[in-house]
C-alpha cells in the first residue's frame, strides 16, 4: 500500500527542513523530496535602508555564520562607495573571520555531526547529540572542546566586541582597532586552538579512520555526488575564506572557470521548484539540466570538500600536510565521497589556525589606521567570501544618497541545494529497502546525507515569499507537465 | 484600578447644554461605563444645590471619583474640588468633560452633538479612575526681597516692604535713584514737583536699615526658586551675592528715540526738541531756543513713535496729559508765548485730566487735530515769515490746510521696553509681549505676578503708565510678597513633574529642555531629578525621557491613554 | 532542583539561529544544564521531531525557550502545540519578544518579496514564472509546505506568553541567569522581562554624557567619533536611551550606536515613538527649515525607530 | 449620512484650549469631528500618543500650541514643532498620509481660528477618507 514516510524537521542544521520520501506500493523509495518550508524577506525589506546599515541586518540572516554575512555585506557596501578602504582593516577582518571559522567548524563537527559517529548512527536519539557525545569522549574532551569553541568566540569578541551579529565593519574600516594588550591576550588563544585542530585531526583518525564501518561508508555507501566544485582561492589556487576568486572545478579535476566577484551573474543562475521555498542556482554557462549527475552536469558543490578540490593546495604549512594525508587516504583529488566533508573542515581549521598565528606576529597589526572615511558613493557593489557553508554573494546598488535601491543574496547553502535534494534521495533509495520497515536509525543515517553539507537553511531562507494570486505552469523540457492555480 | 466608584455629573446648564445635547441619553451611556455607580442629569450642576447633590452622594453612595460634564474646567474646576474636598475626598479625583462651550456651543446638530458629548464624558470617566489623591506642598521662605530698579517703583515696592520689617536689596544700574521721574519737573494734573516728590523718598530709601541700595550695579544671574533665590550681582566694587525670597522688577522703560522718524528732522532741524530736552529747560527754568532767544510760538506734536504701525502700535497713555502740562508751564514762564498743541486724540481719561484739559484750553493754547499717519510736515520758514519754522498740518476738524508757526518744537517721545529689557526677562524667567513688555500673569486678576513663581513686576517695564500705577503696582506687588512672607513655608502647586530614580539613566535628554531649569543632574550618581518647586507642570521633560521614568502629576501617560481610548472606543468598535 | 529533572525544550520559529548559538556560548554551563534538565527537543543540536512533541502530554514539559518570530502557519501550529505541552513558555530572543529583524518585513507586502525573490532577480533562470506554493501536486503526490502570513508577528501575538528574555542575541551571562531563576524556581511576576536591566543602555555605557544639542546628525561612515563622547551628543543617532540594558553595551562600546535590541524600558509602550521625542527634543534650532535640513541627516527613520520590534509597535506595519 | 472623521485634538491649556473655549462662548459654530484632549503644554504631547490615537482607529490627529514666542512656558511650542516634523516622517513611513497629523498654533484670542482649522481639517481628511488602520490590521488577524 503506498504510503509516505516525513522526516521533520530534520535536525542538528542550522534552520527549517522537511524530507518526503513516497513509497510504492512495494514499499520501495518511488520518489524522494527534499523541501525547506520557510522563508525571509531580506532583499526586499533591505531596500530602502541607509546602505551602511545592511552589515548589520544581513547578519540576522544566520546567527551561526554572522560573520560571512556581514564581510560579504560589509565588502558590497564599500563597493558602493567605490572600494575605498583602510588596508589595514583588511587585516583585521580576515583576522576576525579565521577564528569565526573555527568557531563555526567546531559547532558543527563536535555538536552536529560526531554525534553520528561517535554515538553512532543508531544510537538513541534522545542522546545523539552534543550532551551524548560528551558522555562517550568524558568530560575532559568534552569540556576542551566548548573551551575550544569558547576560545575562538573570545577572539572575535576581543576584535569586534561582538560575536553573534557582530557590527564592527563599515564603509572604509572597522569601527575599532586591535590594542596592544588585546593582542597579548589573542596571541595564546591562537596558538592553543592551533594544538585543538591537530587534536581534533588525531580524534578524526582515531574515531573514523580506524573504524572500518565509518572508512566504509564514507568512500562508498550512497554517500557519493557526480557533480562539480566550487570555492574562492588565492594567486596560488589556495584556499582563501574573506577574499579572491572564484573557482569551479569538475569532478575529474578539470578547471571549468574562474571569475572575480563582479562577474557572479554571468556564472551562476537559480532555478526555483514550487514544492520549496529554496532556489537551486547552477552553472548558468551549461543552463539547467535538472536534478542530474555527471561530467556535463550544471550542479556543482560548494562546501569545505569542494574547497579543498578546487584548490592545488593549502596557505598555510600545517593545513598542507594535513591536506595531504586526506587526499592520499582518500584515495585522490578531486573526492567525491561527501562524508569526507568532515575531514575537509578539520584541515581548513589548521589553515585558520595557522593564519590567525600569521596576524598575531604582523607589527602592523594594532595600527590606528583601520578606517577611511569615504568621499565618494559610487553606487553599486558585490561581495564575495567563503561562507562555511558555501560562496556566499552579497550585490547591492543604492542611490546617491547611499539609500539600499536594491540586493540580491546568493547564500552558502543554497548552492548546494539541488546536490543535497539529490543525494537525500540516493541515500532513501539505498537504505530503505521494501519489506523493510525503516527503523529511526536508517532515517537517521538519511539526515545524515544532508548533515554532511553541515546546511544552514537559515541561511538559505533569507527571501520571504508569499501566496500569489497567479496561475503557476511548470514547465520541464519545453512541455507543460501541470498546471495549477492557488485556491 | 477596576474597583473605583464613580459618580458622573452631565450639568444642563439650563439650557446651554440641554438645548443640544440630549444630558439624560449621555447619562444613561454614563451609567452602563465599568465602575460608575451613579449618574445624574441635573439643572445647574455648579449651583449650590448641584454641589450638595455631589457631596451628598459622595458620602452616601461612598464614591471615590467624581466625573462632571460641563463647562469648561477653566470655569468650575475649583469650584467642584472644593465639593469633593468638602466631602472629604481628595480634590484631585475630579475629572471635567467640556460639553459646552467645545460641544453644546458650537455644534447644532444634536445626534452628533450628543455622541461628542458620550465620547468626552467616557474619557473623563477612564480617565479619573488613574487618578492619584495630589497634596499641596510647603517650602521654606527667604525672607529678603530683590527689588530691580530705583525708580519711582522700586523705591515704593522697597519702602512698603522695609517698613514692614522685611529686608531689601536693591539694585539701580545708574549712579542716583529716581529713575525717570527724576528727569521730569512738574507732574501732571495737579502741577505739584516731581523733584520735591522724590526727594524725601529717596532720602527714606537711602536712610532705612532695613534697605541696601547698591548703585551702578547689575543682575548678571538668578538662580533657585520661589521663596529660595540666590542672586548674583555685579556691583562697581565687586561681585555680590545675596538670597532672596522673592524679586520685584521695576526697571521701567525708555524714551523713544525721536530721530527715528526722518520726517521730524529732529537732530537736523536745531529747534527741533523732544519732551525731555523741554523737561530740562524747565526744571532749569529758562525756555530757549538753541539761538538763545525765549521761542515766541512753540508746537507740541504728539504721539511721537507711539500708535503708529511702523513704530510703537499702543498708546504711551502720558504724553497727553504732560503736553497740557507743557502748555502750562511755558505760559507762566513765557506769557506771550503761543503753544500749538498738535495731537491726534486726546487721552484725557484718569482723575482731574478733564478737567486739566479743559483749563488748559482755556489759557489759549491752540489745539490742532491731525490724521493718524498723516504726520505734520516742519520746514524751515522764510525770512517774512517771522519764526523759525513753519509746520503743515491738514487740521482734521476744520478739514482746512493750515499753517502754524513755531520757534521750537517739542516732540512728545512715547514710552519703550528699555533695551536691555529682554536681558532681564532672560535672567527672571519672565515673558515680553509682542512689543517687549513684560507679561504679568493675568491682564485683569493677577496684573503684578509673572508666570514664575516668586517673580513680580511693577512700574513701567509692565507697560506704559504715569507715577500713580506705578505707584499703585509697586505696592499691590509688595502686598503679594508681604502675604506670602506672612508664612514661614510657601505653598507650590501640586502638579509638577518628577524623576522615577529607579528608570533614570542619567542620559540627559531632559537636563537642557526645562525652560525653568528645574531639572539637576546628579554628576556622582548619574542621575537626574526634578525641583519640584521649580517646575511648572509644562510636561516637556515627560514626553521627552526615553526612559518614561519622569512622570507628570496629574497628566500621566496611563491618564492621558485612558482618555485617548476613551474618545476612540466608538471609533476602535467599529473594526 | 530535587529529584526530578527538569524537561525543556528549544524551538525556533522564524528565527537566525543565533539565540541557539547564545545558548552555546554558555559554554561548560550547557553542561550543568544536562545535569538538571533533559533536553526534549532543540532542533539545531539535538534529535527531537514534531511528533515526539505531539506525543507528549500537557504540561509535560516544564519549560520552552522559544527563539524566532512567528513567519507562516507552522510557527504559529508549533508555537500552539508547545505552548500546550509546556507550564512555562519563554519567548527567547529579540524576534520573539518584539519580531526582531525579520519583522522588517512588515514595511513591504508578501508580493513585493515574493516578486523579487523568484520573478524579479538579477541571477534568476531566464523566463522563470515558478513560484513555490503551499500545496503541490507531483506526480500524483501532494507536497506541502507552510502557508507563509502576510506579515511578521511577535511570539504573545499567537500564544500567551510567560516570560521575555531580550537580545539580539541574549547575552550568554543573561542566559545563564535566566535558566538558573527557573531551574530555582526563583521567578519574578509572570509577563516580565527577565535577565535585563530595568535602565536604560546609557546607565551602563561609559561614554561621557555633557549637553545634548545637535545641529547635523551624522552617519557613523561620515564622521571620525571621539570614542570617550556620548555617541548621541557627537550627532549619531543612537537608541541607547531608548533600550534595556543587559547587553554589556555591546555595540556603543565596539564603536557603533545602539539599535536597541532589547526592547523598551518596563515604563515605554513604543521604542519607536520615545526614540522620536528624545531625539526630536535635542535639535537645536527654532527655523522649521533649518529642522528639517538637520532631520535630513536621518534618512529613514523608521528604521532606527524599530530596527528590531516594528511588529511590536503601536502599528505593528506599513500600511497602504 | 456620509463618512463623519474621528479627529482627536491636543490643545495646550494656556492658548489652544482657552482658544477653543472662546470659539464657544462667541458661538463660532465647527464640525463636531474633534474630540479635544487638554495638556499643559504642547510640549506634553508624547508621540506615543498621536500613534497611539491612529491606532485606536482615529482618522486625524491635531496638535495645538500657542504661537512661536507666545508659549506660556517660553519654548515648548518649538519643541512640539520639532517633535511633529520627526512624526510627520514617521507616519510617512508607515503609509499613512501625513496629513492626517497636523500641528497648528492658535492663541487665546483665536476662537475662530480654531473653528476653521478643525472644518479644513475635516474637510482634508473627509477627501482622504477613513484610516485605513484598523481594517488591515484586522485582515491580517483574519488571515490566520
Amino acid at each position: 500500500m503506498a504510503r509516505t514516510i516525513t522526516i521533520d524537521p530534520i535536525t542538528r542544521l542550522e534552520g527549517h527542513g522537511k524530507i518526503e520520501i513516497f513509497l510504492d506500493d512495494a514499499g520501495g523509495v518511488e520518489d524522494c523530496y527534499f523541501q525547506i518550508p520557510e522563508l525571509r524577506g531580506f532583499e526586499r525589506f533591505v531596500v530602502g535602508r541607509p546602505i551602511e546599515e545592511l552589515p548589520r541586518i544581513v547578519t540576522r540572516i544566520c546567527g551561526v555564520c554572522p560573520a560571512s554575512h556581514h564581510m560579504a555585506g560589509a565588502k558590497a557596501v564599500d563597493g558602493c562607495f567605490g572600494g575605498q578602504i583602510a588596508p589595514l582593516a583588511v587585516k583585521l577582518r580576515d583576522m576576525y573571520y579565521q577564528a569565526h571559522y573555527i568557531h563555526s567548524h567546531i559547532a558543527h563537527f563536535y555538536a552536529l555531526a560526531a554525534p553520528d559517529f561517535i554515538c553512532g548512527p543508531d544510537a538513541d536519539p534522545s542522546v545523539r547529540n552534543i550532551l551524548g557525545v560528551v558522555a562517550k569522549v568524558g568530560l575532559e574532551i568534552g569540556g576542551e572542546v566548548i573551551r575550544a569553541r569558547s576560545k575562538a568566540q573570545r577572539i572575535q569578541q576581543i576584535l569586534g566586541g561582538k560575536t553573534t551579529h557582530l557590527v564592527w565593519c563599515i564603509p572604509g574600516g572597522v569601527s575599532k582597532g586591535l590594542k596592544r594588550e588585546e593582542l597579548d591576550e589573542i596571541r595564546p588563544l591562537c596558538d592553543q586552538l592551533f594544538e585543538f585542530t591537530q587534536f581534533s585531526l588525531g580524534l578524526f583518525k582515531k574515531v573514523i579512520l580506524e573504524n572500518p564501518e565509518y572508512v566504509e561508508m564514507i568512500l562508498k555507501g550512497p554517500y557519493t555526488l557526480d557533480v562539480q566544485n566550487m570555492g574562492l582561492v588565492d594567486e596560488n589556487n589556495a584556499p582563501n575564506f574573506y577574499d579572491g576568486t572564484v573557482r569551479v572545478v569538475d569532478f575529474e579535476g578539470r578547471e571549468l572557470y574562474r571569475y572575480r566577484p563582479a562577474e557572479y551573474m554571468d556564472f551562476v543562475a537559480e532555478h526555483v521548484e514550487p514544492w520549496t521555498y529554496l532556489k537551486f542556482p547552477y552553472l548558468k554557462k551549461r543552463g539547467w539540466k535538472g536534478f542530474v549527475e555527471g561530467i556535463d552536469s550544471s550542479l556543482y558543490c560548494a562546501t569545505p570538500l569542494s574547497r579543498l578540490n578546487v584548490a592545488d593546495r593549502m596557505a598555510t604549512p600545517a593545513a598542507q600536510e594535513a591536506f595531504q594525508e586526506m587526499f592520499s587516504t582518500l584515495g585522490g583529488k578531486p573526492c567525491k565521497a561527501l562524508m569526507a566533508q568532515h575531514w575537509a573542515r578539520l584541515v581548513e581549521m589548521v589553515q585558520n589556525a595557522e593564519t590567525l598565528q600569521k596576524y598575531c606576529a604582523d607589527p602592523g597589526i594594532t595600527g590606528d589606521e583601520f578606517r577611511v572615511i569615504p568621499d565618494r558613493i559610487t553606487g553599486e557593489g558585490i561581495g564575495i567570501v567563503e561562507a562555511m557553508r558555501g560562496t556566499l554573494t552579497h550585490h547591492y546598488t543604492c542611490d546617491k544618497k547611499g539609500i539600499c535601491t536594491s540586493a540580491n543574496l546568493i547564500v552558502g547553502t543554497t548552492n548546494n541545494n539541488a546536490p543535497i535534494h539529490m543525494v537525500t534521495k540516493k541515500a532513501a533509495r539505498s537504505l530503505i529497502r521494501p519489506g523493510v520497515e525503516p527503523t529511526s536509525g536508517i532515517l537517521n543515517r538519511i539526515e545524515m546525507a544532508f548533515r554532511a553539507f553541515d546546511p544552514c537553511f537559515s541561511c538559505a531562507t533569507h527571501s520571504l515569499p508569499g501566496q500569489m494570486p497567479l496561475e503557476v505552469r511548470i514547465h520541464k523540457g519545453g512541455e507543460v507537465r501541470w498546471i495549477f492555480k492557488r485556491p | 484600578m477596576g474597583e473605583c466608584r464613580i459618580g458622573v455629573y452631565i450639568c444642563n446648564c439650563g439650557t446651554n447644554i440641554a438645548k443640544v445635547v440630549d444630558c439624560d441619553a449621555v447619562a444613561r451611556a454614563a451609567q452602563a461605563l465599568s465602575g460608575v455607580v451613579v449618574a445624574r442629569s441635573y439643572k445647574y450642576t455648579c449651583s449650590t444645590p448641584g454641589q450638595e447633590t455631589i457631596v451628598k452622594d459622595i458620602r452616601e453612595l461612598g464614591l471615590d471619583r467624581v466625573v462632571v460634564a460641563a463647562c469648561s474646567p477653566r470655569m468650575h474646576e475649583p469650584t467642584f474640588r472644593r465639593a469633593l474636598q468638602t466631602a472629604g475626598i481628595n480634590p484631585y479625583f475630579l475629572e471635567m468633560a467640556n460639553i459646552r462651550e467645545q460641544c453644546s456651543w458650537v455644534h447644532s446638530d444634536p445626534r452628533a452633538a450628543t455622541e461628542k458629548a458620550v465620547d468626552l464624558m467616557r474619557a473623563a470617566v477612564r480617565r479619573v479612575v488613574w487618578h492619584e489623591p495630589l497634596e499641596k506642598r510647603y517650602v521654606d521662605m527667604c525672607h529678603t526681597t530683590l527689588v530691580l530698579g530705583g525708580g519711582i517703583a522700586g523705591l515704593t515696592a522697597a519702602l512698603e516692604l522695609a517698613e514692614a520689617d522685611k529686608p531689601v536689596v536693591l539694585v539701580e544700574k545708574q549712579d542716583h535713584l529716581g529713575g525717570n521721574v527724576a528727569r521730569v519737573d512738574l507732574t501732571a494734573p495737579y502741577l505739584d514737583s516731581a523733584r520735591d516728590m522724590l526727594r524725601d523718598r529717596v532720602e527714606q530709601v537711602r536712610k532705612h536699615p532695613m534697605i541696601q541700595v547698591l548703585l551702578e550695579s547689575e543682575l548678571e544671574a538668578l538662580e533657585g526658586y520661589v521663596g529660595n533665590f540666590k542672586a548674583h550681582i555685579r556691583t562697581k566694587e565687586g561681585p555680590f551675592d545675596t538670597p532672596a525670597g522673592a524679586v520685584v522688577v521695576c526697571t521701567g522703560y525708555q524714551e523713544f528715540d525721536a530721530s527715528r522718524i526722518e520726517h521730524y528732522g529732529y537732530g537736523r532741524l536745531p529747534n527741533v526738541i523732544t519732551s525731555f530736552e523741554l523737561e530740562q529747560m524747565l526744571r532749569q527754568g529758562r525756555v530757549l531756543t538753541r539761538e538763545g532767544k525765549p521761542p515766541r510760538c512753540v508746537a507740541l506734536i504728539h504721539c511721537v513713535g507711539s500708535r503708529s504701525p511702523e513704530y510703537h502700535p499702543y498708546c504711551s497713555r502720558v504724553c497727553c496729559m504732560t503736553a497740557l502740562k507743557y502748555g502750562h508751564e511755558i505760559k507762566s514762564n513765557l506769557p506771550r508765548c503761543y503753544v500749538y498743541d498738535l495731537y491726534i486724540d486726546m487721552h484725557a481719561f484718569g482723575k482731574g485730566c478733564e478737567d486739566f484739559y479743559r483749563r488748559t484750553s482755556e489759557m489759549k493754547t491752540m489745539f490742532l487735530m491731525y490724521e493718524k499717519g498723516d504726520l505734520p510736515r516742519i520746514e524751515p520758514a522764510g525770512d517774512g515769515d517771522g519764526c523759525g519754522m513753519l509746520i503743515r498740518i491738514h487740521e482734521k476738524l476744520s478739514g482746512e490746510e493750515i499753517e502754524v508757526p513755531a520757534d521750537l518744537v517739542v516732540l512728545m517721545v512715547g514710552m519703550e521696553p528699555r533695551e536691555d529689557a529682554a536681558r532681564v526677562a532672560r535672567l527672571v524667567n519672565i515673558s515680553q509681549d509682542k512689543d517687549g513688555w513684560f507679561i504679568e500673569s493675568h491682564p485683569k486678576l493677577d496684573p503684578v505676578a509673572t508666570t514664575t513663581e516668586g517673580i513680580f513686576i511693577a512700574g513701567a517695564c509692565q507697560a506704559p503708565k504715569g507715577i500713580p500705577g506705578s505707584v499703585a503696582q509697586a505696592q499691590a506687588a509688595s502686598a503679594r510678597i508681604l502675604a506670602k512672607l506672612a508664612h514661614e513655608k510657601i505653598e507650590v502647586d501640586a502638579v509638577f513633574a518628577e524623576v522615577n530614580d529607579d528608570l533614570c539613566s542619567g542620559c540627559r535628554i531632559c537636563n537642557e529642555l526645562c525652560p525653568y531649569t528645574a531639572i539637576e543632574y546628579d554628576t556622582a550618581r548619574k542621575r537626574s531629578h526634578v525641583i519640584s518647586a521649580m517646575c511648572k507642570a509644562c510636561g516637556c521633560c515627560v514626553a521627552a525621557c526615553p526612559s518614561g521614568a519622569i512622570k507628570g502629576r496629574h497628566f500621566t501617560d496611563r491618564q492621558i491613554t485612558a482618555q485617548i481610548e476613551g474618545v476612540l472606543e466608538w471609533a476602535s468598535s467599529q473594526g | 532542583m530535587a529529584g526530578k529533572k527538569l524537561q525543556i525544550a528549544l524551538y525556533w520559529g522564524s528565527a537566525c539561529g543565533g539565540c541557539d548559538v547564545a545558548v552555546l556560548d554558555t559554554d561548560e554551563f550547557i553542561l550543568e544544564v544536562a545535569a538538571l534538565a533533559d533536553i526534549r527537543l532543540w532542533p539545531i543540536a539535538a534529535d527531537g521531531k514534531y511528533a515526539d512533541v505531539e506525543a507528549m502530554a500537557d504540561g509535560e514539559l516544564d519549560l520552552t525557550l522559544f527563539n524566532g518570530a512567528v513567519r507562516n502557519s507552522e510557527n504559529e501550529h508549533i508555537a500552539k502545540l508547545l505552548r500546550r505541552k509546556s507550564k512555562l513558555l519563554v519567548a527567547f530572543g529579540s524576534c520573539a519578544h518584539m519580531g526582531g529583524i525579520p519583522g522588517l518585513a512588515n514595511q513591504v507586502t508578501r508580493e513585493e518579496i515574493f516578486e523579487r525573490a523568484y520573478l524579479n532577480n538579477p541571477s534568476i533562470e531566464a523566463g522563470n514564472v515558478t513560484i513555490p506554493s503551499p500545496r503541490t501536486r507531483v506526480n500524483g503526490r501532494e507536497l506541502v509546505i507552510p502557508q507563509l502570513y502576510r506579515r511578521v508577528y511577535k511570539l504573545d501575538d499567537v500564544v500567551p506568553v510567560d516570560y521575555y528574555v531580550p537580545g539580539c542575541p541574549p547575552a550568554p551571562d543573561q542566559v545563564k541567569t535566566v535558566i538558573q531563576a527557573i531551574a530555582a524556581g526563583a521567578l519574578p511576576q509572570k509577563g516580565s522581562v527577565v535577565g535585563a536591566s530595568e535602565r536604560a543602555v546609557c546607565d551602563d555605557c561609559a561614554r561621557i554624557k555633557k549637553e545634548k544639542k545637535v545641529k547635523r546628525f551624522f552617519r557613523p561612515w561620515e564622521i571620525r567619533q571621539d570614542p570617550e563622547l556620548c555617541l548621541l551628543e557627537q550627532g549619531i543617532l543612537c537608541a541607547g536611551s531608548v533600550t534595556r540594558s543587559g547587553c554589556g553595551v555591546r555595540c556603543p562600546n565596539s564603536g557603533m550606536p545602539c539599535r536597541g535590541c532589547y526592547g523598551p524600558g518596563p515604563n515605554v509602550r513604543d521604542q519607536g515613538a520615545k526614540l522620536l521625542s528624545a531625539v526630536a527634543s535635542i535639535v537645536d534650532s527654532r527655523d522649521p527649515e533649518e529642522i528639517d535640513r538637520i532631520l535630513d541627516g536621518i534618512p529613514d527613520f523608521m528604521n532606527y525607530a524599530y530596527r528590531f520590534g516594528l511588529p511590536a509597535s503601536l502599528l505593528q506595519r506599513r500600511f497602504r | 449620512m456620509g463618512f463623519e472623521p474621528r479627529i482627536v485634538g491636543f490643545l495646550c491649556n494656556w492658548c489652544s484650549y482657552t482658544g477653543a473655549d472662546l470659539a464657544g462662548t462667541s458661538r463660532v459654530p465647527y464640525a463636531p469631528s474633534i474630540r479635544v484632549i487638554r495638556v499643559m503644554c504642547s510640549a506634553r504631547v508624547d508621540p506615543t500618543f498621536v500613534l497611539r490615537c491612529l491606532s485606536e482607529g482615529a482618522d486625524g490627529v491635531l496638535v495645538c500650541g500657542c504661537h512661536p514666542g507666545d508659549c506660556h512656558y517660553s519654548e515648548g511650542n518649538y519643541k512640539a514643532l520639532r517633535r511633529m516634523a520627526l512624526l510627520k516622517r514617521l507616519v510617512r513611513d508607515f503609509g499613512i498620509e501625513e496629513e492626517r497629523v497636523r500641528l497648528e498654533w492658535v492663541s487665546a484670542s483665536e476662537g475662530k481660528r480654531f473653528a476653521d482649522v478643525v472644518d479644513d481639517m475635516t474637510r482634508k481628511i473627509r477627501e482622504l477618507g477613513p484610516s485605513k488602520v484598523r481594517a488591515a490590521l484586522a485582515a491580517d488577524r483574519a488571515e490566520r
